[in-house]
């Protein structure tokens, strides 16, 4: 019991100060070395819960991928790493202010999370027992069936983040040669061959 | 535990995403100038997938394990939409021509944003909510930036992306409280475990709030409409045009499905929201576009006054309010499509030009296109007996009934303030000395489409009682 | 006969003509100006000519709407209803009978896109027509605010140097205000169900719905008038507006208020509109003394004329909120007449305007040694707007303040002051402008009217004339209808102080 | 018969009016003349028939003409006694005024539209009288008004002429106001506007009290001193008198006809007409009494210094009115009328012999640069004799009996207003004679004062001016002797019938025969004093008026600006609504109602507009945070309302 | 001092709310580089996710777990068309400072 609060209270607070770190880090870089910090802690968080199958979700796919994407574009953009400028402060205050009365607020939300069993008993989707059916498998269970639907709607998605972000970023340059396999294939003789008639002894 | 039924439920979305996977595939084999093909085929299959609604049995239906839903509002929804998608994607076929950026994925991208949008309006569900917006909303980052050598169109879709991401972590921190309060996603669920509260708990509120900013920003409704004006300046004219359509109908279709089908119970308590946003919108709308000398720029404060206009329907929470944000919708559409099919007409041999001041003298240089955009500006001013003043008659009718006053009475007088700026563009075109012309002849699908939109708003009080039953059987689907 | 759809006809056939003029006076060369320019004049004279078949058909021994169409046309009981009664015929009659002359007015003095002009003034005509002929209330909304598009595009387009303030001013002015009308309009839709007006009319709305009710009617009907102090778009429209568009404002735009207030404030408002009598009153009488006093030192002709109107029409709203036979007859034969004398004054400054291009007076002054037949023309219609009696101009009045002075003689006395100072302000115009000797160049070559001008002044001239000396057949058409308003209100009344919930109303009525 | 009477000058205006200049200028003056001509013959066949021959009064209905409800106004003509009287001073004068205009005019390029005009004034002045009711009154009432309107500006390209004409018409809309204001009380009191109903209801409504203007007011004298405001302003008593002299503007013939001999005694005959009504009205009666004897005295003070020969007798007959309205106020309704029959002779022969002056002296007016053409004129000379023996009220002369009948009414009546007004109309009576005679001596004896020119030119005037002044001439002296019988004398209840009502109470006619003697033969001493003084003054010692002006400069001065009262009506009405037009204009309209209404609301939407596009910084943080603010203040707002329950 | 140690839903979610506070302290504090605002995205539906796992565990209900695996999936997609958008508006712009974005505005 202790050692579970523990853990959280660890974790949560190495996430809350990577948080900090990502939006206050003046190097970008470091900042996304900082949110890379941020998801391994709420991952292990979310073993603590129970969500395995998320947790090494959140690694695989946001340390894997994103975050290294992220890197990656950091990188490859060049940044040079500018002060803040002026005028940065004017804002601040009330900025703050009114983010910490938002926080506040949340937070007492929180006060009135406590669970009713109306609520309780209205799940839809009960989670089976770990003993019985592990995490994974009661999420594959389900999300191929029940969740078709969407998860066929997250594959558009990606396939939108794909198409996107290639019709972007992707330049012909002029230079480069590239097999047209469209032109290949429509190719026709009369494009290529010409017939002239040659009169004899004047050449091409 | 899918039954095949449910598929044959989502037939025109299932269509549509195996057309826009064929699309692809065709573009990707017959390279970038196949784009006009491609253009026509996607607007054949969005005249397929409208087939496809019609046909539709009238009952609802509620499929994919409560996710989706397809009733009368839906169809009545849906078609409006795949006709502005259809209208956005031909009145673009000149533009990307001449500004060269002819590249096939554009109409596939307005096909995905369009199926999108489909589930958008189908959603019965926070998830299918949310994954229909994402669907949508990414295709339109996309198309935002999509003449990426435009700094303007860039940071448009830079912005566009940065405040939409924003507003989707808003909405989905919203429906994260949701579920928490109500432990369910579903709308049915959340609408069952609502019954007989006379109020909901204030965490429910909180995330009812923050779904509301998710779904406000959206439809541009104010304090979530500062993307609007920058994104409608920068991005390419046709994105404009379909933006300012398209994604709202479909968003505001959602905004009243996402509050009046879950939260019936306690209305009371979200329709302040909706109050306080409508009533900035409205003054929002009225007020920032008189400086404006960019048309573009005005459409877009214009289309934020209109959806203050609407949420007053939204506000009245009766089958009414529905029906009169679905009229307003209908002819909204009508007018916003044959505007800025007159704007992409805005060229000169230097290029495409926005100033409002461009237009001076139109009525001599081109009387029939002044005529149109004097047509829509009148209407959109909603001054008898153009379409535009049905659509807030009705707008006012709701709110009336649902003893909303003081909303209505801002809203008439925001609509007078509004009509100063549209009255502005008639003034430039018809007071004003003549300017150089544009280059004529307009295209002929330009043409059609301001024809058709001019004719539907002139006459529309001719039809107005078909029109109407019709938004009447579909906002019943929505309140019972 | 009267089973074809007369009102229908006459309300669409100026539409019919505009379309026919769209559709084929095409090209901007003379010859499609030319065809332009005939096709409205028939039509207009056509929509008269029908116009006259209604008033040969009206019944006056009736106060039932005549005439009545009804389709089905928007659902839940807002339907396409047509219908007059001795109020709103005349109206029509007014309505149609000055467009032919706003026409022929136009013959010369618009050389630019003159197809325009004439669809944008058979499209005006449609709408006011219409907005007599309406008995839905959304019908008559509809052409009520379908009138400014036109209006805007006239005084906008055609109109003078500084046309774009005025047609602003006019638009959203009077737009102001109507969009209220709207809500009031909603407001009864939801109370009543319905938007017949003859079922609105006899709904009855309490006490408090109706004081709301009216002030929003009044918000709207007060700025067509104009009543003071929501005049000041007038004059500005006025002066900047072509001829043919002041004859048009003046002639039956501003009859909309006064014919709002009877066809809505009144019938259906009667407890509301007894309550505000007060208010009415003093607006008006403030309206008839000051706008005379502000038309005394105006330099510019259009503009007194403007200024003389909203002292007219401050008559107008006394007649009607007296309540009473002569008040209201004579409220309606003023608008009647103000229709054709003010617009017969504007056409006689759109006379010299056209020769001289000049509104100022001290640019004119012995006319009448060069234009004779105009100097007359200009004195009958002078002499009218002063309400001499024989004219048109004096019936009217005498009708207002015989009425009113039977509910209050301070309106009485004050109103009759204006009387004098209408005087004043005509006399001096006159004067200033056609006595005198000639000491300008360019007017001692000015030209008298010529034909055509003579030929749509000739029936304005009768009329002002046999209006004043034999305002019989006018009159006569409005009896009935009149008493049956009247009745009607004192029923209301009546039945509002018997009442259970009326002991309140009943209290203030004997309060006062 | 009667609607020839009434309707040949308008058939006549009609035809000469739009079509004079077709017709060309003879023509228009033979249809003219010959139209009011028969008419006056015809008149004198009413008289003789309704008058003299005491037939009953006549009612012809014409056509109807207001009718809204209960309000039911008819045209109808009405011919008793006071008509028949009426038809023949009007008609009679300007059949004589027609034919004198033909010579008079004979230079003026515009003889059709003079004709015209006149004729018009004839019929509205015949409405005027034969009306049956008080709008069809009323209407005559101001088209007499349009008429003088016409008629004074009619030299149009002279300024003072045009001034002149809307003063005219302008002050007499005053008076109208009080008329208007009258007919409005007595439909709300009797609910018609017909004689007959209105008189037989009035014994009914005395001694009743109505509210008018938040107080309460005693009907009948409320409206007979609303009709008298009317009568005022019409009849030109002070206050409302400043428009007659400059109505002199107007060519002679008209200031004969209308402001001599017609028009200007209409006030006298609406209150003679209403006689049913003042007389239960002594209030009213006191106020008409008191207004006229002043006025008498006071235009006679003003006539004293005048230089020009039409002030002259415009002023005489604004005093002669005066002493109309005083005989009417103390009761002598016959008396003042048997003065309007008088007065019109031998005023229109002054006018019309001035006239002949005038066009002798080439359109001079000034009597200062006249003098001594006694033997170039002889005929006009001694016509003005006889008009100003007449005015003087010297026996034989029809002003003898009908003036002398004034002062003893008044004096008879032995009431205070009476004896004021006795007295004013003695002085007045003094003054009279001296200003004609001083008018007479001025112009026709002493040395020539006009230029070499102008004398040269002194002429004759044609026939056709001169018989009409043989005509005039003849009435001023017999009218009186042979009508007096009839009028005031024994005979006055045959004649008039039933057209003048005398309270029972009412024996004033009686009582003027009893009055001491110094009274009967008072009149005609004034006159031969003032006749005297005038003598005196003009032709022996002419040093006399120009010391005593010089001596008492003010007072000089103070009648020469004819007390003051057009500076006095400048400085209180005019200026200050045209000031106040000026400040409602640019103030009213233009600063406050545009300015915090359209304009100002206007400026600010800009300034808001402003404001609003402003919030669009551009920049991404600002848009974040905005919609961060949207999310806190509701989220807040739910907070502190509870969800608003 | 037990209690302190009990972790109930409440833990979470204030976990959830401060890390989505910062998230969106990180977009509108932020002026360097619009890299930083994507991050403070990434926080923000971190945040969500664990309010949606931590409901679903106390409420014992898959759906917000499933909830989660696609937020977490279109978030990946997001990034994506996000890097995207920036690295095109870098080749235009050369800069993508928060404040240098500013070319549309009134």
């Amino acid at each position: 019991m202790i050692l579970q609060g523990l853990t959280f209270y660890v974790f949560a607070a190495i996430a809350v100060a990577a948080g900090v770190m990502v939006v206050s880090a003046r190097n970008p870089v470091h900042s996304v070395l900082f949110l890379i910090l941020t998801f391994f802690t709420t991952a292990a968080l979310f073993v603590l819960i129970g969500a395995e199958f998320l947790a090494m979700v959140l690694v695989v796919v946001y340390v894997g991928a994103v975050a290294v994407l992220f890197m990656f574009v950091v990188m490859m953009l060049d940044i040079n790493f500018v002060e803040m400028r002026e005028g940065f402060l004017q804002y601040m205050p009330i900025g703050v202010l009114v983010g910490i009365i938002l926080l506040v607020e949340l937070l007492m939300v929180l006060g009135t999370a406590s669970m009713s069993p109306e609520v309780l008993a209205t799940g839809t989707e009960p989670i089976p027992d770990i003993a019985h059916r592990q995490n994974t498998a009661a999420i594959g269970d389900v999300i191929y069936t029940k969740y078709i639907y969407l998860f066929q709607a997250a594959g558009m998605i990606l396939l939108i983040a794909m198409v996107g972000a290639i019709v972007l970023t992707l330049r012909q340059r002029p230079g480069v040669k590239k097999q047209n396999i469209a032109e290949q294939v429509s190719r026709r003789r009369e494009d290529s061959v010409e017939l002239k008639k040659v009169q004899p002894g004047q050449g091409i | 535990m899918v039954n095949p039924h449910d598929y044959a439920t989502a037939a025109p979305e299932i269509f549509l995403a195996i057309s826009s996977m064929v699309l692809l595939m065709i573009g990707v084999f017959r390279g970038n100038q196949s784009t006009k093909m491609l253009s026509w085929l996607a607007v054949a299959a969005f005249a397929v997938t409208l087939l496809l609604i019609i046909k539709a049995p009238a009952e609802s239906a509620i499929s994919f394990a409560g996710m989706y839903v397809a009733d009368s509002f839906t169809a009545f929804v849906k078609v409006m939409v795949l006709i502005a998608s259809g209208a956005g994607l031909i009145m673009s076929l000149g533009y990307i021509r001449e500004e060269g950026m002819e590249r096939f994925e554009y109409p596939v991208l307005f096909v995905l944003a369009t199926l999108g949008m489909l589930m958008m309006v189908s959603a019965n569900d926070l998830m299918s909510l949310y994954m229909g917006i994402e669907l949508q909303s990414l295709a339109l980052y996309v198309i935002a930036a999509f003449k990426r050598d435009s700094l303007r169109s860039t940071e448009a879709g830079l912005k566009y992306f940065v405040l939409g991401a924003l507003s989707s972590g808003m909405l989905l921190y919203g429906c994260s409280l949701i579920y928490g309060f109500t432990g369910a996603t579903s709308f049915t669920a959340i609408a069952a475990a609502m019954q007989g509260q006379e109020h909901a708990s204030i965490g429910l509120i909180v995330g009812i709030v923050f779904l509301c900013a998710g779904l406000a920003f959206k439809v541009s409704a104010v304090p979530f409409h500062m993307w609007t004006p920058d994104v409608y300046e920068g991005a390419p004219t046709p994105v404009t045009a379909f933006f300012a359509v398209a994604p709202k109908i479909a968003a505001l279709a959602l905004f009243m499905r996402a509050l009046i089908v879950p939260f019936v119970a306690i209305s009371a308590d979200w329709q302040q929201i909706v109050v306080v946003i409508s009533v900035a919108s409205m003054l929002l709308g009225a007020f920032a576009a008189i400086w404006q000398t960019n048309i573009k720029r005005l459409m877009a404060y214009s289309s934020i006054g209109h959806v203050g206009f609407a949420l007053i329907g939204l506000a009245a929470g009766s089958a009414e309010g529905v029906r009169g944000v679905l009229v307003y919708l209908a002819i909204y559409v009508a007018m916003n499509i044959g505007t800025f099919a007159c704007i992409l007409c805005m060229r000169r041999k230097t290029g495409m030009v926005e100033d409002i001041s461009d237009l001076s003298g139109l009525s001599k240089t081109n009387p029939l296109m002044a005529l149109a955009l004097a047509i829509f500006m009148f209407s959109m001013a909603g001054i008898p007996p153009l379409g535009g003043f049905f659509g807030k008659f009705y707008i006012f009718v709701a709110a009336v009934n649902a003893e909303l006053y003081a909303l209505a009475v801002i809203g008439v007088l925001a609509s007078v303030v509004g009509a100063f700026y549209y009255l502005r563009i008639i003034k430039v075109m018809y007071f004003d000395e003549a300017a150089e012309p544009f280059e004529s002849p307009m295209s002929v699908e330009m043409r059609a489409i301001i024809g058709v939109c001019s004719i539907f708003v002139v006459f529309f009080a001719f039809y107005t009682a078909p029109f109407i039953a019709q938004a009447q059987v579909a906002a019943s689907a929505l309140v019972p | 006969m009267s089973d074809w759809p007369l009102l229908s006809l006459v309300t669409f056939l100026p539409l019919v003509g505009a379309g026919f003029i769209f559709l084929f006076a095409q090209g901007a060369n003379e010859l499609a100006d030319r065809n332009a320019k005939n096709v409205a004049l028939m039509t207009t004279l056509l929509t008269f000519l029908v116009s006259l078949v209604i008033w040969a058909n009206f019944d006056n021994g009736t106060a039932d709407f005549q005439f009545v169409e009804r389709f089905a046309w928007l659902g839940g009981d807002i339907d396409y209803r047509m219908g007059v009664d001795g109020i709103s015929m005349l109206f029509v009659v007014l309505t149609a009978f000055l467009m032919p002359i706003c026409i022929l007015a136009s013959w010369t003095s618009i050389t630019t896109r003159v197809r325009e002009y004439m669809i944008a003034f058979l499209l005006l005509e449609c709408m006011m027509i219409g907005v007599f002929c309406a008995l839905d209330f959304v019908l008559f909304y509809l052409f009520f605010e379908g009138g400014l598009i036109p209006m805007f595009l006239i005084i906008g387009v055609w109109g003078g140097p500084r046309r774009v303030y005025s047609s602003f001013k006019f638009f959203l002015y009077t737009l102001l205000g109507s969009v209220l009308l709207l809500l009031a309009l909603i407001y009864m839709y939801f109370e009543a169900g319905t938007t017949d007006i003859p079922t609105l009319m006899a709904h009855g709305f309490t006490a408090q719905e109706q004081t709301w009710l009216w002030l929003a009617f009044f918000a709207s009907f007060a700025v067509k008038m104009p009543m003071w102090p929501v005049h000041t778009w007038l004059p500005d429209a006025h002066v900047e507006a072509p001829t043919a568009g002041s004859v048009i404002l003046a002639g039956v735009l501003l009859k909309m208020g006064g014919y709002g207030f009877l066809r809505f404030s009144l019938p259906m408002l009667p407890l509301a509109s007894d309550q505000f009598v007060p208010l009415v009153f003093t607006l008006s009488v403030v309206a008839v003394i000051y706008t005379s006093l502000v038309a005394l030192v105006q330099e510019d002709m259009k503009k007194l004329i403007a200024y003389s109107s909203v002292a007219h029409m401050g008559f107008v709203t006394i007649g009607i909120f007296t309540f009473n036979t002569q008040g209201i007859e004579g409220g309606i034969f003023q608008m009647l007449s103000h229709g054709i004398v003010s617009a017969a004054l504007f056409l006689c400054v759109g006379v010299i305007y056209d020769r001289i291009h000049s509104r100022d007076i001290a640019r004119y002054g012995g006319l009448v040694n060069r234009m004779p037949i105009y100097a007359v023309t200009f004195m009958i219609f002078m002499l009218a707007s002063v309400g001499l009696p024989g004219t048109a101009g004096f019936v009217g009045e005498i009708l207002v303040l015989v009425g009113v002075y039977q509910v209050n003689t301070w309106v009485a006395a004050l109103a009759a002051l204006g009387v004098i100072l209408g005087a004043a302000y005509m006399l001096w115009l006159y004067r200033r402008t056609v006595f005198g000797t000639i000491d300008k160049d360019d007017l001692k070559q000015i030209l008298d009217m010529d034909k055509r001008e003579i030929a749509f002044f000739a029936p304005l001239v009768v009329l002002a004339i046999v209006m004043g000396v034999y305002p019989g057949p006018f009159l006569d058409v409005m009896h009935v209808s009149v008493d049956h308003l009247i009745q009607q209100h004192q029923m209301a009344i009546q039945a509002a102080a018997d009442g259970a919930g009326g002991a309140q109303v009943s209290a203030q009525l004997a309060a006062k | 018969m009667y609607h020839a009477i009434v309707f040949l000058p308008l058939i006549a205006f009609l035809i000469v009016g739009p079509f004079g200049r077709v017709l060309g200028d003879k023509p228009s003056q033979w249809i003219t003349c010959g139209a009011v001509i028969t008419s006056a013959v015809l008149s004198i066949v009413a008289f003789w028939q309704i008058a003299l021959g005491g037939g009953d009064p006549v009612k012809v209905e014409i056509a109807s003409w207001i009718v809204s409800g209960t309000f039911d106004v008819s045209w109808a003509l009405r011919i008793d006694a006071l008509t028949a009287v009426m038809l023949v001073v009007v008609n009679g004068v300007s059949a004589l005024v027609h034919v004198y205009s033909v010579g008079y005019m004979s230079h003026d390029p515009h003889k059709p539209r003079f004709m015209a005009y006149l004729s018009l004034f004839t019929f509205a002045m015949l409405m005027l009288i034969t009306s049956d009711n008080f709008l069809q009154m009323f209407f005559g009432w101001e088209g007499v008004g349009l008429a003088s309107y016409l008629l004074i500006g009619f030299w149009y390209h002279k300024p003072s002429a045009n001034a002149a004409a809307i003063k005219a018409f302008l002050v007499n809309r005053v008076g109208d106001f009080g008329f208007g204001l009258g007919i409005m009380a007595i439909f709300m009191v009797f609910g018609s506007l017909d004689f007959d109903t209105v008189f037989a209801a009035v014994p009914g409504q005395v001694g009743n009290t109505f509210h008018f203007l938040n107080w309460e007011f005693d009907i009948i004298t409320t409206i007979c001193i609303l009709l008298f405001i009317g009568a005022m302003g019409k009849s030109a008593q002070v206050p409302l008198h400043t428009w007659l002299p400059d109505a002199m503007e107007g060519p002679t013939p008209v200031s004969a006809l209308i402001h001599a001999a017609t028009m200007v005694t209409a006030g006298v005959f609406l209150v003679a007409r209403c006689s049913p009504m003042f007389e239960f009205s002594p209030t009213a009666l006191v106020v008409v009494t008191i207004v006229g004897g002043f006025t008498a005295f006071f235009a006679a003070t003003v006539g004293l210094v005048q230089n020009d020969i039409k002030r002259v007798i415009a002023y005489s007959t604004c005093s002669q009115l005066g002493y109309m309205f005083f005989a009417l106020g103390v009761g002598a309704y016959p008396v003042a009328i048997f003065h309007l029959f008088t007065h019109a002779f031998f005023k229109a022969l002054l006018f019309l012999g001035s006239g002949s002056v005038i066009h002798a002296m080439s359109d001079e007016q000034d009597m200062r640069r006249m003098g001594g053409i006694f033997k170039y004129v002889p005929q006009t000379a001694i016509m003005m004799w006889i008009g100003s023996l007449a005015l003087a009220g010297l026996p034989i002369f029809a002003g003898f009996y009908s003036k002398d009948a004034i002062l003893e009414s008044a004096f008879a009546a032995h009431t205070g207003a009476g004896m004021f007004a006795f007295y004013a109309g003695m002085a007045a009576a003094v003054m009279t004679a001296f200003y004609s005679w001083r008018l007479l001596f001025m112009t026709f004896n002493g040395d020539p004062r006009a230029s070499q020119e102008v004398m040269s030119h002194v002429h004759e005037s044609p026939p056709s001016m001169l018989i009409p002044l043989y005509f005039l001439a003849a009435g001023s002296i017999l009218s009186g002797m042979l009508f007096v019988h009839y009028f005031v004398g024994d005979g006055h209840q045959a004649f008039w019938g039933d057209a003048i009502f005398m309270g029972p109470e009412n024996h004033i006619l009686e009582a003027m025969h009893h009055v001491p003697t110094w009274v009967k033969i008072g009149p005609i001493a004034a006159g031969i004093i003032g006749i005297f003084v005038a003598w005196l003054f003009y032709i022996k010692r002419k040093d006399i008026p120009v010391n005593l002006a010089k001596v008492h400069h003010e007072v000089y001065l103070f009648l020469l600006n004819k007390w003051y009262f057009d500076e006095l009506y400048d400085l209180i009405f005019v200026r200050p609504a045209k000031w106040l037009g000026r400040i409602l204009w640019r103030g009213g309209d233009g600063r406050i109602i545009d300015g915090y209404g359209p304009d100002g609301i206007a400026a600010m939407v800009m300034h808001l507009a402003r404001r609003a596009s402003a919030l669009q910084s551009g920049y991404l943080y600002h848009y974040a945070f905005a919609m961060l603010i949207g999310v806190a203040v509701l989220v807040t707002w739910y907070y502190t309302t509870g969800g608003g329950h | 001092m037990m209690a302190f140690f009990e972790i109930g839903l409440g833990h979470y979610l204030a976990l959830a709310a401060v890390l989505f506070t910062i998230g969106i302290f990180g977009i509108f504090l932020n002026r360097k580089n619009v890299i930083i605002i994507l991050m403070s995205i990434e926080l923000m539906l971190l945040a969500v996710n664990i309010n949606l796992i931590a409901f679903s565990a106390f409420m014992n209900d898959l759906v917000g777990q499933i909830f989660a695996l696609f937020v977490l999936t279109v978030a990946a997609g997001e990034a994506a068309i996000g890097l995207a958008i920036i690295v095109i508006y870098f080749r235009n712009r050369g800069t993508i400072e928060v404040e240098d974005i500013n070319l549309m505005k009134g």
